[in-house]
């Protein structure tokens, strides 16, 4: 079979500061099967310049764990983009 | 993903001001010695600013499941007996408990070091913020870069 | 000749049940951002002997005045904000507290730094005895001896 | 003025085992001025020969404070014999 690239859906979580940057909490994205998680980041920077400023203080996870971003996504993950985290 | 619990563990995310009393209650036992717990409350200035109020947001599920993990490694690293761990999200007046920790331990030193190492850990890896409101606006506070994987072990270049 | 009380701190020996809510509730203010709380109760097994009961005796005007000293420390080393130390005396039952430790700071280092130093320098240095009672019979707890001054300085031998 | 050896009172405390081996809790005695709390200690070791034992685990304290064996008493002061404390 030749290489195809498919689609595939994936859910996105913005937090804290983020969120306020992109405009909205969640989405769900089409993206090419098996794209990593820094290719999802600079789709969104492409699309807000602001966001890139952002990147080497971001964490992200990939179903509710921390993830490195040469992580590739597949069909179903949920994908979070993590601000410093500030409980307690 | 997560390991079964074979422990009477308490994590929660709750809307609602917390209550310690019940929390203790749950972690203390006849075989228990010692009880350390950490009451972390909102306080009324920051940075020399005199603050308004907070609010808090979390990516819940996550949080929950670093809270559980947390809690795992207390049992692992200090043979505690039982811990709950309680965060508020919302808004929170000055001086209302934003997180509540109670280990329980048949000894102090126990009891004192796995108490210290989740409220130290949970600042550090649990997806939870806070915006702070001050007269002449509001911001996030400044937090902790989570330790994360720096690369997925054997991973291929992105094409 | 113990200075003079410059914090609203608290320093008991009582004979009842201790009631934590009060000695919390004295030492938290807004302020502060945490409180770290140390309860020590009765276990059920003392070296794997089933424990009945405990007695605690003390050096009444002795106990209260080393309590004060290690409150009096907590304010220097710590920076804290307040302090509740309060310990039972007479027969208490297993998981009944004995002593109940409230330490309220800015932040949470000093206040478990804090609260761990009062406690163990509480069994280190304030004349407080422990009896316990058995099935076949009470023994005094192995204690720890306090440190106590080797020589008067400049004492000339006795005659 | 030849140097008499004047009798002040001092009160004694035994607590814990002590007071036990001892007997008793707390008497008022009659000492020579500026004996020192090891006499005091060897008086008491001397009636009761099974305190003479304790002796290493013991520390003094006179007026609330922790004293040295060859501290030196005066009229009114308190004396107390501590085992090994075991309170929290």
């Amino acid at each position: 079979m030749p290489s195809v690239a498919q689609t595939v859906r994936v859910k996105v979580l913005f937090f804290g500061r983020l969120k306020d940057v992109v405009g909205q909490a969640a989405e769900s994205l089409d993206l090419a099967d098996a794209s990593t998680i820094e290719q999802l980041f600079a789709r969104y920077s492409a699309r807000i310049p602001e966001l890139a400023k952002y990147r080497s203080s971001v964490v992200a996870s990939r179903n509710q764990e921390f993830a490195s971003w040469d992580t590739r996504l597949h069909s179903g993950d949920e994908v979070a983009f993590l601000p410093p985290v500030s409980g307690g | 993903m997560a390991p079964p619990l074979h422990h009477d563990d308490i994590f929660e995310l709750v809307r609602e001001p917390i209550d310690p009393r019940p929390l203790i209650q749950h972690v203390r036992a006849p075989e228990d010695g010692a009880i350390v717990t950490f009451d972390g409350f909102v306080r009324n200035q920051s940075h020399n600013r005199a603050t308004l109020y907070l609010d808090y947001e979390a990516y819940e599920s996550m949080a929950l499941a670093k809270m559980r993990e947390i809690g795992a490694q207390l049992h692992e690293k200090y043979g505690i007996h039982r811990v709950a761990i309680v965060h508020r999200l919302g808004r929170l007046e000055i001086g209302e408990t934003s997180v509540f920790i109670a280990v329980s331990a048949p000894h102090r030193a126990a009891a004192f070091d796995a108490c210290r190492f989740a409220i130290d850990t949970l600042k550090r890896t649990v997806p939870i913020w806070k915006k702070e409101y001050f007269e002449d606006g509001a911001v996030w506070a400044d937090g902790e870069l989570p330790p994360a994987p720096v690369a997925t072990r054997g991973a291929k270049p992105a094409s």
